[in-house]
């Protein structure tokens, strides 16, 4: 039973996801995509979540904290690209 | 460039915490790499995301002046230590690479098993360290 | 299960092989990049897919799934991670230099004599 | 604070090393032992103990749920409504919030509350520009966050 | 106690999917970026930090096991992804992306003067 | 190392100190050093005269790669005897003349000498060598010194032309020559040509005989410029003279001769080996003296008579073959005699010539026929030379050269009566064939002495004042006409001490024991056939030469584009334009094209593979289960893929490569692999950075409109590529094993490597190799990188060609 | 047990990484990787002889034994390749002090060369196939870094097609290795060899035979997949064209034959004849290109297809004659075209140009340059007593044996056009009348020619001191035809 509530929440993100996919692909603007990227860094937190809990293991409980990591610095980095066109500058005071 | 600057207040406040919690769960995977997922590279490479966090929040000057290191440097070094591991075994009359653990009991951490491969592990993080880091600094700085 | 990846693994080659054949640098360099990817999915297939539970032995499972094309997928991620960053890096001066990211107008000195 | 916290670790380890128990427990006996004596000795310090401002951040957390909690009630009412009914705009918000951390606390409450999101500060920090899915509140919507956050915010901080 | 605690885990779990599917709903079908940005970085943030609760449940009743790692996730999570948003949208704003015309104020307009001069470069 | 390989070695030895004799000795003409070889070797090599004649021969074996049965070993018999005085013989003489003929001022003698040695040296070890892999390597260098002394004025186009042409023809003959030898070794297990005379049995009956027999000849008749290889002996006369009386008549054209000779025991019997070679020399007889009657330049005339003259002597070889088959073996080896016999004789005549016409040329300026007349009376003692050198040539009493005409002659004569080879009808062409050759012989000899020597005295055409020749320069032609004259008078110094030991050695299987042939020359032999055919020659051929104006016409009726020469011209440029075409064609600099090759090559090999072999089975038994959001993850990384294909915006196509590599990160987490999803997790968004970073500087994509055509081979050639690896991928996994080597890791994991994450114990300790240069590739990236923008190096003149 | 096989491998690597730390001092960078070359040719000159006197040589690094591990094993066949490759980056070091230019040296170029040569030798010694992809990656990167340093708008051009098409081959590589892994359970190729032999050499085996085959070919340069090859070799600094031109594509056709000789030996009759026909096609269009152009780079670069052509030919008839003379032939021609490059390097360096039509009568001013260019080609061409000689002459006698003679010829005769297309830069370049280069530049040519001069020497000593070699290559050979052999020695550690 809560196998199976397991597997439609996974079956619900999947959908979620999935829809996101479609914004990415959809657009129309750059930013729109980045919204739903970053939506899908975050997304794929609780899938992982899920996932280790269906599979009995702690061992992708370390991805949790990776996929916020890295989907903070990717929306960083996109936001900073679309705004500047630049991601790192040499001197910010200059 | 002056027009296009931006009052970014909030990412660089909140990057002073964040980059510290990086950090220390980068080293928490390095060293938990031998018996849970992690290890050299992925440690390696969180390191190197928060530097590279910082680096978009502030800019190459700042972080240089936080970090001054030559990061192949840091990268040359790491690729030695790695490959003295190995070497290191010759002295031992054991084939290239050979790595040697032991349990000991150390005072504070308690039972604690030291592996020379974890020295191996440190050379690869200290690579991968070096090495994205200077990738990095180097295209940015080319503008 | 591994003949859907192999099929996904195979669609991926063709998109990446698609991207090489076209006659910009930029789509070339997602080509390759998105190569490598076909590349570990189709490794990963080859070591045999959900055959037991994640190679870690604290975890005390009956069985482990095959940690090797593990092991050669780590490798070779960050092999391709070099390598894509240095054939990105190559593009940026290439079209420093060349002022051109049209494959067309890479032509070299072939034609010259 | 910090030199606090920090003081109360090291009184841990003391009591982790006088016990002669160096374990997680042993540590965590220590810390307790370390904040009462810390409490007790509190006027030593200039600054308050440090547990009430514990206490005042967990308030803010609490508030800070709730008001999150609505946030998506009401984002989840218009997106699920048949008719998408939204007026968003944008609207400057003037905040008496001076240091960099308080400032960043507001807007990332703020951003997470209904249907506002905090789009930029203005270079003298005392404007945050805030869009809105539904601008009508917006009046509102600056008076709750006058009243919720930056009490709550200058409460910790103090 | 652990099937209770199951029972509450499945509720947290579910809840949690159901509000993600809510917010990509939105994202699907609000009509701006900015608009889109409010449901992504409210929705997801709490659906899936309900999830991860719930993981943290599970995982401390019917394993026992206390996972920091997954507290430390959620609290990172509710600090990074406002700023996401906000950073998103400064940049869309900023890059040239238009409000919706259903829009009714803009006070922000013409605070940063250097929006769109790659028009040209417009990445689309 | 005997005296015999010093011998051999000792002109290349020389050849080193030769440059330095000539930059530090500049007051002393190089050329009296070098004398000093030729003519000690000749001093060395006579006295073994008499060894042959008694029917010994000498072996010696210097060890050279003896494992490969490669060995430098020397072997003098009366043929290699013969040779190897000529060589030095003659080289003597040339060398002497070269002194004067070459000007220590004006011309750079070092290189000359050094060619001129390394030749020798070359020569001598063709005709000396027993191992065919040594005589292949002198014969190489052979071609290459004569290449080298061809091209010796290299300013001139001319000479380079024609040193490039003899050394395509005369190589492409030696490789020809070598693929032969090789078959011969494998059927024989033996490289020594000794042995392979032993095996003679073995080889005729083996299958490969008829391929190395045609190898061998290639070589030799390109060597000797037989038909339709001698297109190159007229060009290579932009030698030095003396190189063209050295190389080009006396010697290394005979090479090919020598060969012959040497393999006539292993392949004469075969009835192939008598018809091409007889045919081969005889039809070269007749053209190359038919044209060298049309020719203007004075070498050339000598050097179509070369050709001429090698194809006399050919043909008189081919049909010394029927020996071996009819029992009369003095009967028919005659021809081999003839052979020999003037084998000699044109060494002495046409060398004396070569060295008369360098002494025209040198004196006059010119070697145009047409401007030079009247001579004889400015020039007495070239005349007298050239007088006796053209009859001798034209085979007129009392010259040597009349002497093996006769024979050759009997030869031919007595070919009609073989029964062998059904020859009976055809067998009277033979000596037609010969007779018409020598008046064509004798025709163009006379032009070349009475158009050179009687005639008008032009001295306007002339570059130089003519004047009579400084006496060292002629001493070495005086020296060989005097040989000429004499030999028609005592040929039978030669026969005993020369002819009859070569013959021995071209025909010892036709002995038994310590059986000899007797060869004995008469010059009188009564009113023969031979001698009547002879005064058929001169009448016909004195009319010819009078009345030459009138039949010239007949040469116009060969078009001039369907020579060889021009042939070869053909050849040459339609291999340089037309490769260069080709390459063109197909290198075009694009990526794209390049790419589509190696697909498209890629698609035909494996896929060919694939459908012969039938690799392809299909289980799905043993596989594990799909579940739906694994078909959803699917599906969105497809749509991703599909994404990144037709993306519009540079950055839409990388926010769709990091789904698809975010994806796949979830497939590594839906798989149990920890390590690898952190791990593609965390380089997926560096990567994506690092796209943004380089993006920024380049320019967004263009949307050209490109062709349908070019789409569709797009997707033709990917689908194939996808096809093929899905395939692939679905068989392997069908054909899966049960037991790999990771149960051992897994099994050994904690107790061996101390870890129990099995995939970083593999990484760090199994096979820390792997990640040890994993990292250095990273670290090489990263230097890479780095010295890419920080270096910045000017434009080399390489790209400006 | 024996370290000493890593030694090769790792006395570059340390080297390498050491001269990352020098890139200040450009003097000391000099020497120190001339002495760290010159400890390398020792080393493996002593490697050699180990092999030869007792047998085959493996390491399981890290103790851990073979089929686990990863094994280096040294035959006798990559012990000389070893030894070769040292040579060569010896040799090339020191053009490369005149010719590279202060500032590519100062870019890490050293580290570049040295990480290059352990890429090549690991690749030799590996007995691991994956190992074996690491090491063709390490070598493939350090070739990137070096065909790319300075940035010229040539190199950046064409090294861009050549990264490209290098990392399809690598994919198609490591799908390769998966797709045996699944088939097989193992990497090493020994085991690998034993489990075929098992289990039978099935089609879909062959097929992924084939694929190896198309991947080495790759880097080998093998007819349908060298396009990249000439502009890229073209594109950087003659020296680094040099090493490249006399290591890289080797290392493709090192792979081959080991593939094809250890592991995929059940089914000749498809592989091995598929492998002659490529090698046929490969030398076609080898000589046609180095007959098309009037560049002197380029001439000599297509001779390198041309070679490697004849090479496979040696190792596809698969005879003991074919193989040794493939394996001389292949140690022939790294040396010649080592020297090849640098001579070609040194004309363009001399006169600005790298086309004929602009040289002339060099000769007179460069006799030696001119002399050396001769020897080479002749050399090349396979004209005894040079080192050409023998490997061809094997290769065709293993060919003529097989029966396979319109092909045997061919590799002969193809020889002569190889011949002629480099005399025609001797006739051309040296030849004829003095003409003004657009660049005229005068400086000495000593200081490159002596490092030429050095391979053209050991050219001639490989020629002339063939019967010193013959053991050498005869028990490399032996070891090829007796997996056995090898096997045994791997995996009875």
């Amino acid at each position: 039973m809560f196998t199976l509530i397991l597997q439609i929440a996974l079956g619900i993100m999947a959908v979620s996801t999935f829809l996101y996919v479609i914004r990415v692909i959809k657009g129309p603007t750059v930013p729109d995509r980045v919204v739903a990227l970053d939506a899908i860094g975050i997304n794929l937190i609780a899938i992982t979540a899920l996932v280790s809990i269906l599979l009995k293991t702690s061992a992708f409980l370390d991805i949790i904290l990776l996929l916020g990591i890295l989907s903070f610095i990717g929306t960083i980095a996109f936001s900073k690209f679309l705004e500047k066109g630049e991601i790192i500058e040499n001197d910010r005071n200059r | 460039m002056n027009e296009q600057k931006t009052n970014d207040l909030i990412l660089q406040t909140a990057t002073k915490l964040v980059s510290f919690i990086i950090l220390l769960f980068s080293f928490y995977l390095f060293l938990s790499g031998h018996n849970a997922p992690g290890g050299g590279f992925v440690g390696g490479l969180i390191t190197s995301s928060s530097i590279v966090l910082l680096l978009l929040a502030y800019d190459l000057k700042t972080v240089r002046s936080l970090l001054p290191v030559n990061f192949i440097y840091v990268a040359g070094a790491g690729l030695l230590l790695a490959v003295l591991t190995g070497v290191g075994s010759f002295v031992f009359g054991a084939p290239f690479l050979t790595h040697t653990f032991g349990y000991f009991q150390l005072p504070i951490l308690g039972k604690t098993e030291l592996a020379t491969a974890t020295i191996f592990d440190l050379g690869v993080y200290l690579v991968v360290v070096g090495i994205t880091m200077t990738i990095i600094q180097t295209i940015g700085e080319e503008e | 299960m591994e003949i859907l990846m192999a099929v996904l693994a195979g669609i991926i080659f063709m998109a990446a092989t698609y991207l090489l054949l076209s006659k910009s640098l930029l789509r070339v360099i997602i080509g390759t990049a998105l190569l490598s990817h076909g590349v570990h999915l189709m490794l990963l297939t080859m070591g045999g897919l959900k055959k037991g539970a994640a190679p870690i032995l604290s975890e005390h499972a009956k069985s482990f799934v095959d940690p090797l094309p593990q092991a050669l997928i780590l490798t070779a991620i960050v092999i391709s991670f070099g390598v894509t960053s240095f054939i990105l890096v190559m593009a940026f001066r290439a079209y420093q230099e060349l002022k051109s990211d049209d494959m067309d107008q890479m032509r070299g000195n072939d034609q010259h004599e | 604070m910090a030199f606090q916290i920090l003081l109360n670790v090291f009184l841990a380890f003391c009591w982790m090393f006088l016990s002669n128990s160096p374990s997680a427990a042993g540590f965590i006996t220590g810390y307790i032992l370390g904040m009462l004596s810390l409490f007790f000795f509190r006027r030593f310090f200039t600054r308050q103990f440090y547990l009430w401002k514990l206490i005042s951040i967990i308030k803010l957390c609490f508030i800070f749920i709730k008001e999150l909690y609505l946030a998506n009630v009401s984002v989840m009412k218009s997106v699920l409504s048949p008719k998408l009914n939204i007026r968003p705009g944008i609207f400057a918000f003037k905040t008496e919030l001076t240091k960099d951390w308080e400032i960043t606390m507001l807007s990332l409450l703020i951003t997470l509350t209904p249907g506002t999101l905090v789009m930029d500060i203005s270079d003298d920090r005392t404007i945050l520009y805030i869009h809105a899915m539904d601008i009508e509140d917006a009046e509102k919507a600056i008076f709750d966050i006058r009243e919720s956050f930056e009490k709550a915010i200058q409460e910790v901080s103090r | 106690m652990i099937e209770t605690a199951k029972v509450v885990v499945a509720v947290f779990i579910l809840l949690g999917a159901l509000i993600c599917l809510i917010a990509s709903f939105g994202v699907l079908r609000l009509p701006d970026v900015f608009t889109r940005a409010h449901a992504a970085s409210k929705g997801s943030t709490l659906g899936v930090n309900m999830i991860l609760l719930g993981v943290f449940f599970y995982l401390w009743f019917v394993t026992g096991e206390l996972s920091a790692k997954i507290l430390l996730g959620i609290l990172f999570i509710f600090i990074t992804s406002p700023i996401g948003g906000h950073l998103i949208c400064r940049a869309a704003y900023n890059s040239g992306v238009k409000l919706d015309e259903r829009s009714v104020q803009d006070d922000y307009n013409g605070i940063r003067n250097f929006v769109i001069k790659r028009k040209e470069d417009s990445y689309l | 190392m005997q005296l015999l390989h010093l011998a051999i070695l000792s002109p290349f030895l020389f050849a080193f100190i030769i440059p330095f004799l000539a930059k530090y000795a500049k007051r002393v003409h190089t050329g009296w050093f070098v004398l000093i070889l030729p003519v000690l070797l000749f001093i060395y090599f006579l006295p073994m005269i008499r060894m042959t004649q008694s029917g010994e021969t000498l072996r010696s074996v210097l060890e050279w790669i003896p494992s490969l049965g490669i060995n430098f070993t020397v072997y003098i018999d009366g043929l290699g005897l013969l040779f190897a005085l000529l060589i030095t013989g003659i080289g003597s003489l040339v060398t002497l003349y070269s002194i004067f003929y070459l000007s220590k001022e004006k011309e750079q003698l070092g290189p000359f000498y050094v060619y001129l040695l390394m030749f020798m040296g070359a020569m001598l070890g063709v005709v000396l060598v027993d191992n065919v892999m040594v005589l292949y390597m002198f014969w190489e260098l052979t071609s290459l010194s004569s290449f080298l002394l061809i091209g010796y004025w290299y300013k001139r186009e001319k000479s380079r032309y024609g040193a490039a042409k003899s050394l395509l023809i005369t190589v492409s003959g030696g490789l020809c020559m070598l693929g032969g030898f090789i078959l011969l070794y494998l059927i024989t297990d033996s490289f020594s040509i000794r042995e392979m005379v032993h095996q003679v049995q073995l080889i005729a009956g083996h299958e490969l005989f008829i391929p190395a027999m045609i190898l061998i000849l290639l070589g030799a008749f390109t060597k000797s410029a037989q038909f339709p290889f001698y297109i190159w002996l007229p060009d290579a006369m932009e030698a030095p003279t003396p190189v063209s009386a050295y190389l080009h008549s006396a010697t290394m054209v005979k090479a090919g001769i020598y060969v012959i000779a040497r393999f006539s025991p292993i392949f004469a019997f075969s009835a192939q080996w008598f018809w091409i070679v007889s045919l081969v020399g005889l039809f070269t007889m007749v053209w190359g003296s038919f044209h060298a009657v049309k020719q203007t330049d004075l070498k050339s005339i000598l050097a179509f008579s070369t050709v001429s003259q090698l194809g006399m002597i050919i043909s008189m070889l081919g049909v010394s073959a029927a020996a071996l088959h009819y029992g009369h073996t003095e009967y028919y080896t005659v021809a081999a005699m003839a052979a020999i016999f003037h084998l000699i004789n044109h060494a002495t005549f046409k060398g004396s010539l070569f060295m008369a016409v360098g002494i025209i040329d040198h004196e006059t300026g010119t070697r145009d026929i047409r401007k030079l007349g009247g001579l004889m009376a400015i020039m007495p003692i070239t005349f007298t030379i050239s007088l006796i050198g053209t009859f001798s040539m034209a085979g007129l009493p009392p010259f040597n050269g009349f002497l093996s005409k006769e024979m050759f002659f009997t030869s031919m004569l007595r070919v009609t009566h073989f029964d062998l080879f059904n020859v009976q009808t055809w067998g009277v062409l033979f000596p037609l064939f010969a007779w018409i050759g020598s008046v064509f012989t004798f025709i163009y000899s006379m032009k070349l002495l009475f158009k050179t020597f009687r005639g008008n005295y032009q001295p306007e055409q002339l570059e130089k004042q003519a004047h009579e020749a400084p006496v060292g320069m002629l001493v070495p032609p005086v020296i060989l006409v005097a040989l000429a004259v004499s030999l028609f008078f005592f040929p039978n110094i030669l026969s005993y001490s020369l002819i009859e030991p070569a013959m021995n050695s071209i025909y010892p299987t036709l002995l038994d024991g310590h059986e000899k042939f007797h060869v004995h020359i008469s010059q009188w032999h009564g009113v023969t056939t031979e001698l009547l055919m002879t005064a058929g020659i001169v009448v016909i051929g004195t009319i010819g030469y009078l009345s030459l104006n009138k039949w010239k016409g007949i040469y116009k009726l060969f078009p001039s584009k369907l020579t060889l020469n021009r042939l070869y011209d053909k050849l040459l440029t339609m291999m340089e334009k037309g490769s260069y075409r080709v390459t063109k064609q197909y290198m075009t600099g694009f990526l794209r094209d390049y790419l589509l090759y190696i697909f498209a090559g890629f698609i035909i090999l494996i896929g060919g593979a694939f459908a012969i072999k039938g690799g392809f089975s299909f289980k799905t038994e043993g596989m594990a289960k799909i579940g739906v959001y694994e078909i959803i993850l699917t599906l969105v990384m497809i749509s991703a893929t599909v994404a990144t294909v037709f993306a519009r915006s540079r950055l839409t196509a990388i926010i769709a490569l990091g789904v698809v590599g975010y994806t796949l990160a979830l497939f590594f987490v839906i798989f149990r692999a920890p390590d690898l999803a952190l791990t593609q997790l965390v380089i997926e968004t560096i990567s994506v950075a690092l796209f943004l970073l380089c993006f920024y500087h380049l320019p967004k994509l263009r949307l050209k409109t490109k062709t349908r055509t070019f789409r569709m081979t797009n997707f033709i050639i990917s689908l194939g590529v996808g096809v093929i690896v899905t395939l692939l991928g679905i068989a392997s996994s069908s054909q899966r094993t049960k037991d790999s080597i990771a149960s051992f890791f897994v099994k050994h994991s904690h107790d061996l490597g101390g870890g129990d994450n099995v995939v970083n114990v593999i990484l760090v300790d199994f096979r820390g190799f792997d990640t040890m240069f994993e990292i250095t590739v990273l670290t090489i990236a990263a230097l890479g990188i780095y010295s890419m923008i920080k270096t910045k190096v000017k434009e080399e003149g390489k790209s400006g060609e | 047990m024996n370290n000493f096989v890593i030694l090769p491998i790792l006395i570059p690597l340390l080297s390498a990484i050491l001269l990352i730390f020098m890139t200040k001092n450009l003097m000391l960078m000099r020497i120190f990787s001339t002495a760290a070359s010159a400890i390398g040719i020792v080393i493996s000159g002593i490697l050699v002889q180990t092999v030869f006197t007792k047998g085959i040589q493996t390491l399981s690094l890290g103790g851990w034994k073979a089929p686990y591990g990863i094994v280096l094993a040294a035959d006798q066949f990559a012990s000389l390749l070893v030894l070769t490759t040292a040579i060569i980056g010896l040799l090339v070091g020191l053009y490369s002090f005149r010719s590279v230019g202060e500032k590519r040296e100062r870019s890490f170029y050293y580290s570049g060369v040295q990480f290059l040569l352990a890429g090549v030798s690991g690749a030799f010694l590996t007995g691991d196939l994956f190992n074996m992809y690491v090491f063709f990656e390490l070598l493939l990167i350090a070739s990137y870094m070096l065909i790319v340093l300075g940035g010229t708008k040539i190199q950046l051009r064409e090294s861009l097609k050549y990264i490209v098409f290098n990392i399809v081959s690598s994919a198609l590589f490591v799908i390769g290795v998966g797709f045996l892994y699944a088939v097989t359970g193992t990497l090493n190729m020994a085991d690998l060899s034993v489990k075929i032999s098992e289990s039978g050499q099935t089609g879909l085996i062959t097929v992924i035979g084939v694929l190896l085959l198309l991947v080495f070919g790759m880097k080998g340069g093998i007819f349908p997949l060298y396009f990249w090859l000439p502009g890229s070799y073209y594109a950087p600094p003659a020296a680094i064209s040099a090493l490249f031109g006399a290591l890289l594509t080797k290392v493709g056709l090192y792979a081959i034959t080991r593939v094809f000789t250890l592991i995929f030996i059940h089914d000749t009759a498809f592989t091995h004849q598929l492998m002659i026909w490529l090698a046929a096609l490969t030398v076609i269009f080898g000589v046609i290109g180095s007959l098309a152009y009037s560049n002197v780079m380029k001439i000599v670069i297509y001779n390198i297809i041309t070679a490697v052509g004849v090479i496979l030919f040696g190792v596809a008839v698969h005879t003991p004659a074919s193989i040794q003379g493939a394996i001389y032939y292949l140690i022939h021609d790294m040396l010649i075209k080592g020297a090849l490059f640098m001579l070609a390097g040194t004309l363009i360096a001399l006169t600005g140009t790298a086309s004929l039509h602009k040289m002339g009568g060099l000769i007179k001013r460069y006799p030696v340059l001119g002399w050396m260019f001769f020897i080479s080609a002749i050399s090349l061409a396979g004209i005894p007593p040079l080192s050409g000689f023998v490997g061809k002459f094997k290769i065709a006698e293993g060919g003529f044996a097989e029966g396979e003679f319109t092909i045997s010829m061919l590799i002969l005769l193809s020889s002569l056009l190889v011949l002629y297309s480099v005399l025609r830069i001797f006739i051309h370049a040296f030849w004829g009348e003095e003409k003004e280069t657009p660049k005229p530049n005068h400086r000495t040519a000593k200081g490159l020619l002596y490092p030429a001069a050095i391979f053209l020497l050991l050219s001639l000593l490989f020629g002339l001191g063939t019967e010193w070699v013959s053991p050498y290559v005869d028990q490399a050979a032996e070891t090829l035809l007796n997996p056995e052999k090898y096997i045994e020695a791997v995996l009875k550690e």
